[in-house]
């Protein structure tokens, strides 16, 4: 039965057992940052190793240890997570839905993935982090000794659970719970993105699980999959990685394209250009994501005929991506441009990503990739489309989307400084690293020797690095200080979508009515053709929420026990962390919890403030 | 067009002239196929910069033109779309793409074509050491293995080759995957344990070019660095055939000293270092030993270097397979005279 | 304050006659769907256990009743031929999609065979 | 929540399944998490198929199957199959009891096969195929016993709802649940299939 009203509760309780798309939301925002600053201290470690020849700051073993945790992190732990805290908080306000479609699970995921991220660092103080690099191609991961490769195949494990499950949310989320009026036509780009996104998620994170699987078996349970020896192959793990891996980076730049879409449509105040072919870009992006992994693995013996197809369709995606960034540069095009922080980080990333796009395509090509492949010059290639494309589009949508998630502005000066510190040290740092991949120098190296002609571009890169670092405290001040800037937090940049219509911060309940949307950017339509208010898509009435619940928490504990159990081999563990999963799984399949209402009354109360 | 960084329009890359070691770098190509891959870089290089300056021309434009200025709070045209505009920035990338998918497909056959060469038209067959050289390169945590299956020789860390002859290498690995790479020769493939890879290269102009592994296989994967070493034909056929089948007087010893060295060999080392085709192949063969450039693939080849390496590998070089020889197994003298011995084992000068 | 549907409630009264009729028609439907896989089932087994027709023809055969099966299934039992399925139709045919290209490569790119 | 509308709580929708938005979202997100295991399914047959001549001197396919064994427990499930839509087809004429007894009986059949598979695991690991003998072995046991898994998973499953909601008829809440556990059960059913021709028929005869 449902209660009349929600129980009142503690914060910290509210916290943890919160299935409110924003608090979770904001929940994957801080542990992303958080993991960003371990996974950046970890790159700085490792520059500082760089940052000399035959320097010995870091032992060859532990710099292996923190060059994968460092490619894990970022990528798992950091980036996805950041991105998932934006959509999140976003999407369901700007479909101007209430809710996401499943808001158990949506807080399942969230603690699948804080738990095997903490899992995956737990490896630290157990004697040795995995060492076999972010790809674990086995047999060097297969038989590394020690547990580190352990932890990896768990800790991922785990959080990518948590991952897929978000993903299968986004998509029923964005496909049955839009506003009236709010046709797929109509939906904001960051919007279809996510769609897209989680469609890439739903379809790549199980051949990650299947390979995560196999790994774990022939590491733990003697399976010979990767046993040559026993008839095994180790190409398989190759293909299952990156039938995944190539995916996962469109999964991590598509919601980074939607994000510059809004944000540069906004400060051109123009609507964005080629509306329909960004959306049609997106998909085909999407769809030729699955059909290029193997450009991973020219060099591992295919033979020439599947290096040609696979490159030729790598090339072909940059045909989509041109589509875009034309699209960008044509909504400028005549427009206002106000250079506010959020804007100067789309701007910034127009010419970073194209540059990292183009070496994208310089790898493609196969029989030069035998030259370029596992050198600096991939580093180089990689560091600029992710941090150039999503990086800085998570630091857009920081300062963008900030005053709604967080109810206060961040202050500009220090963002600008934050932002040509970041963006003079990222150029630095990666753009003399294309050459020394060319001049020699093989990526996940611990060191490289004196005489080789490659100490003062590895020192340059390393001052960029630091000079990044610099900048990343001033982010993290700058987060602090301007907490007291909490006028004109509603709709500060005289938004287009519908997450401005909603009050600062966002009630729970998101929208005290349905708004009917009659126009792709539906607010601004509102605003200039209309009266300035969304219309109301049904009459006030009482507004039905889901409860809480702690049992997120205890199924995610119940794994990472399980998790503990199959590394260290002690079963009555695994066992026992099963049945906390499923038991936490059995008492939600049985006790039936339908919600709460909120009466329209409270609802009233709620807008008279305003 | 030999050096890369000359094309770029970045003024500052010109300080980097005289960076870059020769015979290492994949921008000073020193044979063809290392040559036509740079090709293939510099024709890729081009049409990214003509992207390059199209999208900053477009981008620079629009920033200056239309940045907003004081006052101004004009609200823009809500333009649509432009059906011209999107056929154009389609059109064009796809072109721009195919003059790059064409030679690309049309070289990566030509990469893949590692058969021994054919007969003449007399009916000729090509005659392995002159003709072409077959390799197997086996690669080992951390240390290479040349073998030469035709010319029966088995050598370690360095490659010697012919110049101007076409190398055809096999590409096995014993333990994880490695990969193999001569930068100014030719680009990598991977050592891939249970698969055979090959590839093929030539080295017009005499000289020794440095080799590496790229796939990360352990601790110490930065040191797994090799040597190809060109000579002309003759000399590289006076090398194998002492390698292939050494004269007594280069494994007997001279000297007291040596014959004293050569029994601490055989009863410490022979189990894992051959010499000729006598011992074991744990680890690399020792028959021309005093000639390479190095220890160990890295280490400047001096009897300290060598004392220190047999004393204590696993600090210089973490996680290899080489037990430490401290002062219990082997004395300072028999250390000695095992180096005194080990110098002599030389096959060019 | 209005009144919220209870959806804990036993739900009452039974199908209309209209629905009666189809759930009718449907069982027949489901029926005949059944009997036909038992005997696709039972040819591809009858294929292979019987040395009667030759493997080269068998193998393909048999992979293509399978996928006969599947999409009766699909269609059929779990009811992907019905209004308003556009969506699952999308996803599953996105995931068999994905799912032949994984299992072509696995079987083809393993470096034992060059192509 | 607009979710409910046009629903009286008293009269029987059409298809009770997808009556509620928390229904509808079920259903769909349920068909969206069948599309993902269709790519891990992928991802094993490949793999199996990748390693199925690797039998490193250990016995292979051919040596082992027993094929009407594996006839048996195909039609097993399939019956299976056809009791759950039966069940359905009950939900939507709310004659619960026909809905839980058909149910009962997939599970039933679904124990069966259970009951066959770990025999016929028993079977094979007496005849010398252990879980580590090859590269075909393990690959065989996983993928197989993925599918297991799953099967256990799905009666566990459809059995806790049958406990559940002994007594309480059809309503709004347990009507999309059990939909969405005969959607599984029927993928179970659709990867089997798979894995007999597969498996077992090219294992014997390709
Ligand atoms: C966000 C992440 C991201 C993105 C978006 C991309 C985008 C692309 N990547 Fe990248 N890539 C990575 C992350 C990413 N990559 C990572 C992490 C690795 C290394 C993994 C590892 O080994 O650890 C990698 C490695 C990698 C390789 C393997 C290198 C090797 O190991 O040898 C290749 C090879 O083809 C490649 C290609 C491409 C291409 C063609 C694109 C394209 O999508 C780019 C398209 C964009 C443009 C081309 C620019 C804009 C277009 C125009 C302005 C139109 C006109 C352009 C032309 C006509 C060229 N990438
Ligand atoms: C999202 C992905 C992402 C991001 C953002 C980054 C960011 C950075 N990366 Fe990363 N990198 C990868 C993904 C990423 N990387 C991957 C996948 C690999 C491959 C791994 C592998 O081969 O397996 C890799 C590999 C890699 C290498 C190659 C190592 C090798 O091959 O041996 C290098 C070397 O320079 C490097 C450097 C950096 C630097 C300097 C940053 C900087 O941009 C970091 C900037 C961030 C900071 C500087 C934050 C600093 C934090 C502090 C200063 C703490 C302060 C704390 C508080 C104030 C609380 N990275
Ligand atoms: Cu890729």
């Amino acid at each position: 039965m449902s209660n009349a009203k929600a129980q009142p509760k503690s914060v910290l309780w509210d916290w943890l057992t919160t299935v409110d798309h924003k608090k979770i939301g904001i929940m994957y925002m801080v542990a992303g940052l958080f993991f960003f600053a371990l996974g950046g201290l970890e790159a700085i470690l490792m520059r500082i190793q760089l940052m000399f020849p035959e320097f010995s700051f870091l032992g060859y073993q532990t710099y292996n240890e923190v060059l994968t945790m460092h490619g894990t992190t970022m990528i798992f732990l950091a980036a996805m997570p950041l991105l998932f805290g934006f959509m999140n908080f976003i999407v369901p306000l700007q479909i101007g839905a209430r809710d996401v479609a499943f808001p158990f699970l949506n807080s399942l995921g969230f603690w699948l993935f804080l738990f095997g991220g903490l899992l995956l660092n737990v490896s630290w103080f157990t004697g040795g982090a995995p060492d076999a690099a972010w790809t674990a191609y086995v047999p060097l991961s297969s038989d590394s000794p020690g547990h580190g490769v352990d932890y990896y195949v768990l800790g991922l494990q785990v959080s990518g659970a948590g991952t897929l499950i978000g993903g299968i949310n986004f998509l029923v989320t964005i496909i049955n719970m839009r506003a009236p009026g709010m046709s797929m036509m109509r939906m904001p780009l960051f919007t279809w993105s996510t769609f897209v996104t989680s469609m890439l998620i739903l379809f790549a994170f199980p051949a990650l699980t299947i390979g995560l699987l196999l790994l774990m078996l022939d590491r733990i349970f003697g399976g010979a999959f990767f046993d040559v020896a026993a008839g095994g192959n180790v190409v398989i793990w190759q293909h299952l990685f990156w039938i995944f891996g190539h995916p996962e980076v469109y999964i991590l730049i598509l919601p980074a394209f939607g994000m510059f879409s809004e944000i540069i449509a906004t400060f051109a105040k123009k609507r964005l250009f080629g509306y329909s072919a960004m959306v049609f870009a997106t998909l085909i992006i999407g769809f030729l994501g699955f059909m290029v992994w193997a450009h991973h693995m020219f060099t591992v013996g295919m033979g020439p005929v599947a290096n040609a197809i696979f490159a030729v369709a790598t090339m072909a995606i940059a045909v989509p991506t041109g589509i875009k960034i034309f699209n960008w540069l044509l909504t400028l095009w005549g427009g206002r441009i106000k250079f506010t922080v959020a804007n100067l980080f789309a701007l910034a990333f127009i010419p970073s990503f194209t540059m990292g796009g183009v070496t994208g395509v310089m790898l493609a090509t196969s029989a030069a990739n035998y030259q370029f492949h596992d050198t600096y010059f991939v580093v180089a290639h990689f560091h600029y489309v992710i941090i150039g494309g999503v990086v800085f589009g998570i630091f857009a949508g920081m300062f963008y989307w900030w005053p709604k998630m967080f109810g206060y502005r961040l202050d500009e000066t220090l963002g600008k400084i934050f932002f040509w510190l970041f963006l003079i040290g990222f150029h630095l740092t990666f753009f003399v690293q294309h050459f020394l991949g060319l001049m020699g120098m093989p990526r996940r190296v611990a060191s490289f020797l004196d005489g080789q002609g490659l100490n003062e571009m590895n020192l340059i890169s390393t001052i960029g690095a630091f000079m990044m670092g610099v900048a990343f405290i001033i982010l993290v001040i700058t987060l602090i200080v301007s907490r007291k800037n909490t006028d004109n937090v509603d709709d500060p940049w005289d938004g287009r979508t519908l997450e401005w219509a909603t009050p600062s911060p966002v009630p729970e309940y998101n929208f005290a009515q349905t708004p009917l949307v009659r126009e792709l950017d539906a607010l601004w339509h509102e605003k200039y053709e209309g009266d300035g208010k969304m219309k109301a898509a049904e009459p006030l009435d009482d507004i039905h929420m889901p409860n809480g619940s702690i049992l997120p928490i205890f199924i995610s504990l119940g794994l990472t026990v399980a998790s503990f159990g199959l590394i260290y081999s002690t079963h009555v563990i695994t066992v026992i962390g099963l049945l906390i999963t499923f038991g936490a799984m059995f008492v939600r399949s049985i006790k039936e919890d339908h919600g709460y209402h909120i009466p329209v009354s409270e609802i009233k109360r709620g807008k008279g403030e305003r | 067009m030999k050096h890369l960084w000359r094309l770029l329009p970045f003024s500052f890359i010109l300080l980097l002239a005289g960076c870059g070691v020769e015979n290492l770098s994949a921008l000073d190509p020193q044979g063809p196929v290392a040559d036509m891959q740079l090709s293939l870089i510099q024709l890729s290089l081009y049409i990214m910069i003509l992207v390059i300056v199209v999208v900053f021309a477009v981008y620079l434009f629009v920033l200056i033109k239309f940045r907003e200025r004081p006052g101004d709070t004009h609200i823009p045209k809500q333009v649509h779309g432009n059906r011209t505009l999107e056929f154009i920035w389609t059109t064009i990338p796809i072109l721009l793409l195919l003059m790059l998918a064409v030679p690309n497909v049309m070289d990566t056959f030509t990469l893949a074509e590692t058969s021994i060469p054919e007969a003449d038209e007399d009916g000729v067959e090509p005659v392995p050491g002159e003709d072409y050289v077959t390799i197997r390169a086996t690669a080992h945590q951390f240390w290479w293995e040349f073998e030469y299956p035709e010319l029966e020789i088995n050598a370690g860390q360095e490659m010697y080759i012919p110049t101007d002859t076409r190398i055809i290498v096999e590409l096995e690995a014993s333990d994880v995957i490695h990969s193999f790479w001569i930068p100014a020769l030719v680009g990598k493939q991977d050592n891939v344990p249970g698969i055979t890879n090959d590839l093929w290269f030539e080295a017009p102009e005499e000289g020794v070019f440095f080799g590496k592994c790229t796939e990360i296989c352990g601790p110490s994967h930065w040191l797994m660095d090799f040597k190809v070493i060109a000579v002309d034909q003759s000399t590289f056929t006076t090398w194998a055939d002492t390698m292939a089948a050494p004269p007594a007087e280069f494994t007997e010893p001279q000297g007291e000293v040596a014959v004293e060295g050569r029994q601490i060999f055989e009863a410490n080392c022979i189990a894992c270092h051959a010499i000729g085709d006598e011992g074991g192949a744990v680890g690399p063969n020792f028959t021309n030993y005093a000639d390479r450039e190095v220890v160990a693939g890295f280490l400047e080849h001096t009897d300290e270097n060598l004392r220190e390496w047999i004393r204590d590998p696993q600090s210089l070089k973490p996680g290899n397979e080489m037990p430490a020889f401290d002062e219990s197994t082997l004395s300072e003298e028999e250390l000695d005279s095992l180096i005194e011995y080990i110098d002599t084992l030389q096959i060019l000068e | 304050m209005s009144t919220h549907l209870d959806p804990s409630a036993p739900l009452q009264g039974s199908a209309s006659k209209a629905t009666e009729r189809k759930l009718k028609q449907e069982a027949r439907t489901q029926v005949v769907s059944y009997v036909f896989m038992i005997f696709i089932t039972s040819t591809a087994f009858l294929t292979i256990a019987t040395d009667i027709i030759p493997s080269s023809f068998g193998i393909p055969f048999i992979l293509l009743l399978a996928g006969v099966q599947v999409v009766m299934q699909l269609y059929f039992f779990m009811h992907m031929k019905d209004k308003g399925t556009g969506w699952v139709n999308a996803m599953i045919w996105s995931g068999m999609f994905v799912a032949a290209i994984t299992v072509a490569t696995l079987m083809l790119l393993l470096g034992i065979n060059k192509y | 929540m607009a979710t409910n509308e046009a629903v009286d709580q008293h009269t029987l929708p059409p298809n009770p399944e997808k009556a509620t938005l928390e229904g509808r979202n079920k259903y769909l997100g349920f068909w969206f998490f069948l599309g993902g295991e269709t790519v891990l399914f992928a991802s094993l047959f490949g793999t199996y198929l990748g390693l199925r001549n690797s039998t490193a001197g250990g016995p292979g396919g051919a040596d082992l199957f027993h094929l009407d064994l594996v006839f048996i427990m195909t039609m097993i499930l399939l019956t299976s199959s056809l009791t759950s839509v039966f069940a359905i087809i009950n939900m939507r004429r709310n004659n619960y009891k026909g809905l839980l007894m058909w149910m009962w009986a997939t599970v039933l059949l679904g124990l069966t096969f259970l009951g066959f598979e770990v025999y016929e695991f028993y079977e094979y690991y007496h005849q010398g195929l252990g879980f580590t003998t090859s590269a075909f072995a393990s690959s065989f046991y996983t993928l197989v016993g993925t599918h297991g898994a799953h099967v256990t998973f799905g009666v566990l499953w459809i059995i806790t709802l049958l406990v559940r909601y002994r007594k309480t008829g059809l309503t709004l809440t347990n009507a999309p649940k059990f939909y969405t556990a005969v959607l599984y059960w029927h993928f179970i059913d659709v990867v089997w299939v798979f894995i007999f021709t597969v498996v077992y028929l090219l294992g014997i005869g390709g």
